[in-house]
């Protein structure tokens, strides 16, 4: 068997920062309250085992231990609240989306990714607009904004090394938008179960650097003309 | 109030699941006279005049085993004209049978294989009651989901290669369409007849229906992109007739 | 209340026990399983809330499909089944055994004309084309009512029971839970209707 | 205090008992016999959501090769042996309804809400001993017609254990029409079940206790088990309610939650985990109260901090109304209610802090019998540590996103759910089965059993949180098909193996309940030197449970009490010289 990592696999979005960031937070703070009470439990257990002669202290409680071990937990997960609401405004709050963002549509049906681009022209419902299935082209480092809709049931956008993840649901429109740091290709996997196929609903995303990008979109244009 | 009634209707449902189970035969039954042998043939051509449509083209690149299976540009082979012939014309008597005749149903299955990612046949006939044999020859996942409108549908899936499924269809039906979700180029329809009296056109768009009795029939041509063309037939028996087709881009 | 309830009845707590609700079991009972259906109706109430707030145009205006002047009629039927509830559950306090079951017979009259009349608007709906499957209308309007409807007839089979226990004698002032619970059942459904033809009629 | 009576014989129930076979066993209402009737009937159940596991988990492990034995399965479900998807994805909705539906929450509720509410309070019975009847007997049916699903043509429900409409809506997106209508009806039913055993635990804690039973002199787990059975009660409804719909959609064609004609998918989520949620409370709460009840007496101490024990289960009880939305962050919600959730959520970690460092508190200074039960308790402790810190990650709407839908999360509801529910209800099991069956489970077979699970357990899910972290999606089929998921390989299969083993060591449980059953020594009446009612009367207890009420004076977990020579002093023995009230809590 393959080492495994603990870590989280690489990001390659500006998402990534961020979140990667917030899970280590809370790994660490958890990792130390899961010690805390794990050693203690063992402890308690080895060193208050019965024996025969020593009777169990008796006690129905301690007003001062109850009210620290209620505080600090609050007064944490309460840190951890504000800090996860900071970023999750930046992902997905209402003014989250960059003017700029380069706009995509991407529409879910059962086993398939239909991606439409905008063109050269960056407008919708131009005739340079093609379709193309389970394939998404971004270019690097900028923004992008995708609007997901569904064709009969919930399918999920998922892309791990974005950090994205966002459902697509029949009779909505819902835009989702990230910002791609690393060229390469990544995975899309459809992460809501939707019907047999729901493994099988893969899609790659290709992340091109600026010139790459336009070069493949103008060939994908003369394509699209062409039909 | 209504559970008892759903209940039971679930029951019902749930009992009466053998699929298949009721072939042509056992329907007609009571009024079940053997086939008369007839010896009659009606042969000729589906044909398309003018330019034929474009084929789109299908970007397999996803489903490298299933482009292996195919040299240069992948075309989804919608309207196939070679010399202004055309085949997948789906061609059956459509009217005209002697009424409350029964015909035997087959016991050889129809084989609709999948490979390189399409349907062969992508258009053929089969006798209600008669098995059609799904094969999967490609090393990935189909899905095969039949949409009819008179029978029951089936959705099921085929995630290796070499596996085989069979279903039946119980009532005659024009056509029914196969879809494949995992790859939204894949379609294919079929034909389902209560009689043998049927034939999808060949590469040279010619098809030939034999055993026929004296009579005159309607014969339909159906196309899954070029629509329907009906011709009146007169055959006697022993004899032979010929039926031409012509389909237009107009359609 | 008119006759306090004997030392040693089954209907106050047991001398035994430690302090509970200070009523007995039955209705202590009926009082938790209403909130249950409150909650019930509350998931159909407020799915049809939702539903209709964000797709205003999928109903036509009130009286358009529904024939309103008929339903009204049955809600003062029903409104009249609670008052002569009431009074069959007064009478079993006073033990007058006769009025308890007139006044029963009454009620189990009246839900059941109540149930008809439903029927009969169903029929008529239906025969206009007006079905569960004609959109979100129709799905919620059956859906509700159909679950009141429902109500109603186990409420009236239960209380058809009461009442052929009335007709055994059954009741005394000392012991008259089966009229007392069935009685807040009674109530329940009866308000729900209220609420139901109010949203699902009126407005 | 209420008027306190002299002793009195129950007039209604005479202990001579001579009802026949069947009002004994099979229709009974005595309220022990239908709390072990669940048992077996749940435990049936859960071991067919385990064998459902065992298939998924061999495909995960082994894609598309054939499964040992599986030749037997029908052509619709796995030909040649090869498990389907679309049967893969029965699996996975089958193993999470009758684990969730038919096996934990019965287990906790069913059993022992039935066996051990009327015997720690010190009743005779339930308030409504026919309709406790008939809420077993309504269960029955219910998991007849979810097994009738597996039968049915076109398979079963496919939809996942939460059956998201659509896809569980219309039969043309999965191709399972009868089988997911079966699901429905059978969980309708279940509810109606549900519903009235919660009024019969409520009525019942709230007008029989015995004298002396006071609010605050309740043992946890029938607290536990009270505040479980308002979420019951008011939960299951709205279950009932959404089924109805999602079944109406499929049959009448209406169009709740079909977009076509305006309804709304996401209206069936909303419904659903606003019971949802209360549900996985009623999954753990009971849990807690019965591990506590097994902590103290392991530990011979009182119960740390029994007020704020009871205001946990309270607060935990109320917060889970508040939170359904967090099992939607991802769903399209609006953002800014998706942190108010956010913030609910966070704010359960403080009462399940609360618990854990009182169950610590408990044991800090004991004198720690580590019998079966405790081990099975301590567990419990250490096991749902684990599930309630994951959960933080997944409250955090950021880091959500990341591991929605993944194996991090499976991880983390079986962390609670095996790893909580599970492990309390072995120790509950094995701490009341002297009193059910009146002989002792065998110790030996039990520890053995205990450290076995407790390693294959862990060997099991942990890795599981790392195949979250590497983006695992749940649910799917084949993982090898992606890149990024083709290193996991290895841990998949490891996770697989240790699953057979798990499986495996629970043969070792089932040899031990139905042995002891017939050969297991005969347990006295308190074999454990327990505080509670329950150990008073005779085991097993005979109908009517006392033959005179008996009468509290001291609170329920009064063990090592200075006040008697033993280290246990019984709720119901009474002292010359009586202890201060409950409520007025003196230091120490």
């Amino acid at each position: 068997m393959d080492w495994i990592s603990w870590m989280l696999p690489p990001g390659a979005s500006t998402f990534a920062r961020d979140i990667d960031w917030l899970y280590y937070l809370i790994l660490v703070i958890t990792g130390i309250a899961f010690v805390v009470v794990e050693v203690g439990l063992i402890w308690f257990l080895v060193k208050y085992r019965a024996r025969p002669g020593r009777k169990a202290h008796y006690t129905h409680g301690n007003n001062t231990a109850e009210i620290i071990w209620t505080t600090i937990p609050a007064v944490t997960v309460v840190v951890i609240g504000l800090l996860s609401g900071g970023v999750w405004n930046n992902i997905r709050g209402r003014e989250s989306v960059p003017a700029d963002a380069i706009p995509y549509r991407v529409h879910a049906q059962q086993f398939e990714w239909n991606v439409t681009y905008p063109g050269p022209d960056g407008q919708f419902d131009t005739p340079d607009d093609f379709t193309r299935r389970n394939q998404l082209h971004v270019p690097v480092d900028r923004p992008v904004v995708v609007e997901l809709t569904a064709e009969e049931v919930i399918h999920s956008l998922g892309i791990p090394a974005f950090r994205v993840k966002q459902d697509a649901v029949p009779g909505m429109r819902i835009r989702v938008w990230f910002q791609a740091t690393t060229p390469g290709t990544y995975e899309i996997g459809c992460a809501e179960l939707c019907g047999l196929g729901h493994y099988k609903m893969r899609a790659v995303v290709t992340v091109h650097s600026q010139a790459e990008y336009d070069r493949w979109l103008g060939q994908q244009s003369t394509i699209a003309a062409s039909q | 109030m209504r559970y008892p009634i759903l209940c039971g209707a679930l029951l019902l449902a749930a009992c009466g699941g053998d699929r298949g189970a009721t072939p042509a035969a056992d329907t007609t039954a009571a009024a079940a006279a053997p086939a008369p042998a007839g010896s009659a043939t009606i042969t000729g051509t589906v044909r398309f005049s003018g330019t034929a449509p474009a084929n789109p083209a299908i970007d397999m690149s996803e489903e490298a085993a299933c482009q292996a299976k195919h040299t240069g540009v992948i075309t989804d082979p919608q309207v196939v004209v070679t010399n202004g012939m055309v085949s997948n014309g789906f061609v059956y008597v459509k009217s005209g049978l002697p009424a409350g005749v029964t015909y035997p149903t087959p016991t050889t299955p129809v084989v609709i294989d999948q490979n390189g990612c399409l349907y062969t046949p992508r258009v053929f006939g089969v006798m209600a009651g008669q098995p059609i044999e799904i094969r999967n020859s490609d090393p990935v996942l189909h899905n095969i989901k039949a949409v009819p409108t008179a029978n029951r549908g089936f959705n099921i899936s085929q995630p290796s290669q070499g596996m085989t499924t069979t279903r039946t269809f119980t009532t005659a039906e024009v056509m029914v369409p196969f879809e494949c979700n995992v790859h939204g180029w894949m379609n294919a329809w079929v034909g389902v007849m209560t009689h043998p009296f049927y034939a999808t056109s060949g590469a040279d768009g010619g098809f030939s229906i034999q055993g026929l009795p004296a009579g005159t029939y309607e014969l339909e041509a159906w196309h899954e992109k070029l629509g329907t063309r009906t011709i009146s037939v007169t055959v006697a028996e022993g004899g032979s007739a010929t039926a031409e087709f012509s389909f237009g881009p107009t359609t | 209340m008119t006759h306090a309830v004997t030392e040693g009845s089954v209907m106050l707590p047991a001398a035994e026990a430690e302090q509970g609700a200070g009523v007995y079991n039955e209705k202590l009972g009926m009082w938790i399983f209403l909130l249950s259906e409150v909650m019930f109706f509350t998931a159909l109430i407020g799915s049809y809330i939702i539903l209709r707030f964000s797709n205003p145009a999928a109903w036509p205006a009130p009286g358009a499909v529904l024939n309103i002047p008929v339903t009204a009629v049955n809600t003062f039927l029903l409104i009249c089944s609670s008052v002569t509830m009431v009074k069959a559950f007064a009478n079993a306090q006073d033990g007058d055994q006769r009025m308890l079951r007139i006044w029963l017979v009454l009620t189990v009259l009246i839900g059941a004309s109540f149930v008809g009349i439903q029927a009969f608007e169903y029929n008529q709906l239906i025969g206009h084309g007006f079905l569960p499957s004609s959109g979100l209308y129709g799905s919620t309007f059956y859906t509700m009512t159909g679950f009141h409807g429902f109500h109603v007839t186990m409420g009236v089979l239960c209380m058809i029971y009461v009442t052929a226990k009335a007709f055994r004698g059954r009741y005394t002032p000392d012991d008259y839970r089966g009229v007392e619970v069935i009685g807040l059942y009674w109530h329940f459904v009866d308000l729900v209707w209220i609420i139901l033809f109010t949203i699902v009629y009126l407005i | 205090m209420a008027t306190i009576a002299p002793p009195v014989e129950h007039a209604g129930h005479p202990l001579v008992d001579d009802r026949s076979f069947i009002r004994k066993y099979i229709f009974s209402t005595d309220h022990k016999i239908i709390g072990i009737q669940f048992l077996l009937m749940s435990l049936l159940f859960l071991l067919v959501g385990g064998a459902l596991a065992m298939v998924m988990r061999w495909q995960l492990g082994y894609p598309g090769r054939p499964l040992p034995g599986g030749g037997v399965l029908p052509e619709t479900m796995a030909p040649g042996g090869v498990v389907l998807p679309e049967f893969y994805n029965s699996l996975v909705t089958m193993h999470g309804t009758f684990m969730v539906f038919f096996a934990i929450m019965p287990l906790l509720v069913g059993v022992f809400g039935n066996y051990l509410i009327p015997l720690k309070i010190g009743a005779p019975d339930m308030a409504f001993p026919r309709l406790n009847m008939a809420s077993f007997w309504t269960a029955v049916p219910a998991g007849i017609l979810m097994v009738a699903g597996f039968f049915v043509e076109g398979g079963h429900a496919s939809a996942g254990w939460t059956g998201y409409a659509p896809l569980s809506a219309d039969p043309e997106y999965t191709g399972v029409s009868a089988g997911q209508q079966l699901w429905c009806l059978s969980l309708i039913i279940l509810g109606l079940s549900s519903i009235l055993g919660a009024v019969n635990y409520i009525s019942t804690v709230i007008n029989l206790r015995a004298p002396g039973m006071t609010w605050f002199r309740l043992p946890l787990s029938i607290w536990s088990l009270f505040i479980t059975a308002i979420l019951v009660l008011l939960a299951m409804p709205i279950l009932s309610g959404a089924l109805i719909m999602l079944l109406f959609d499929q049959t009448l064609g209406t169009h709740f939650f079909l977009p076509a004609e305006g309804g709304q998918p996401i209206l069936w989520q909303h419904l659903f985990w606003f019971f949802g949620h209360p549900e996985v409370y009623i999954l753990i709460l009971p849990a807690m109260g019965m591990a506590s009840d097994v902590i103290a007496n392991g530990s011979r101490k009182p119960i740390f901090g029994y007020h704020s024990m009871v205001f946990a289960i309270m607060s935990i009880g109320f917060l889970g109304w508040i939170v359904w939305g967090h099992h939607m962050f991802q769903s399209g919600m609006n953002p800014t209610l998706a942190t108010s959730f956010m913030i609910s959520t966070m704010l359960i970690a403080v009462p399940s802090a609360i618990k854990v460092f009182n169950w610590l508190g408990t044991m800090w200074g004991g004198s720690i019998r580590l019998h079966v039960p405790m081990l099975h308790a301590t567990a419990f402790v250490a096991m749902f540590v684990i599930g309630g810190l994951s959960g933080v990650f997944m409250a955090s709407t950021p880091v959500d996103i990341y591991i929605h839908d993944t194996y991090f999360i499976v991880a983390h509801l079986h962390y609670v759910l095996f790893g909580g529910s599970l492990f309390a209800i072995f120790a509950a099991i094995t701490f009341w089965y002297p009193k059910m069956f009146g002989r002792m489970m065998s110790e030996r077979l039990g520890k053995i059993h205990f450290g076995l699970t407790f390693i294959f357990y862990n060997m099991v899910f942990f890795p599981m949180h790392q195949l979250g972290l590497h983006g695992h999606m749940r649910r799917i089929y084949d993982p090898s098909i992606y890149d990024f998921l083709k290193p996991l390989g290895g841990l998949n299969r490891f996770i697989t193996i240790s699953a057979f083993l798990l499986f495996a060591t629970q043969i070792l449980f089932m040899i031990n309940f139905i042995g002891s059953w017939f050969r297991g020594r005969k347990a006295s009446n308190n074999p454990w030197d327990d505080t509670g009612l329950e150990w008073t009367t005779p085991s097993p207890p005979p109908h009517g449970n006392w033959p005179v009420t008996p009468r509290v004076y001291h609170r329920p977990y009064e063990f090592s009490s200075p006040l008697v020579e033993e280290d246990f002093l019984p709720q119901d023995r009474e002292l010359d010289t009586p202890p201060a009230r409950a409520g007025s809590a003196p230091g120490h």
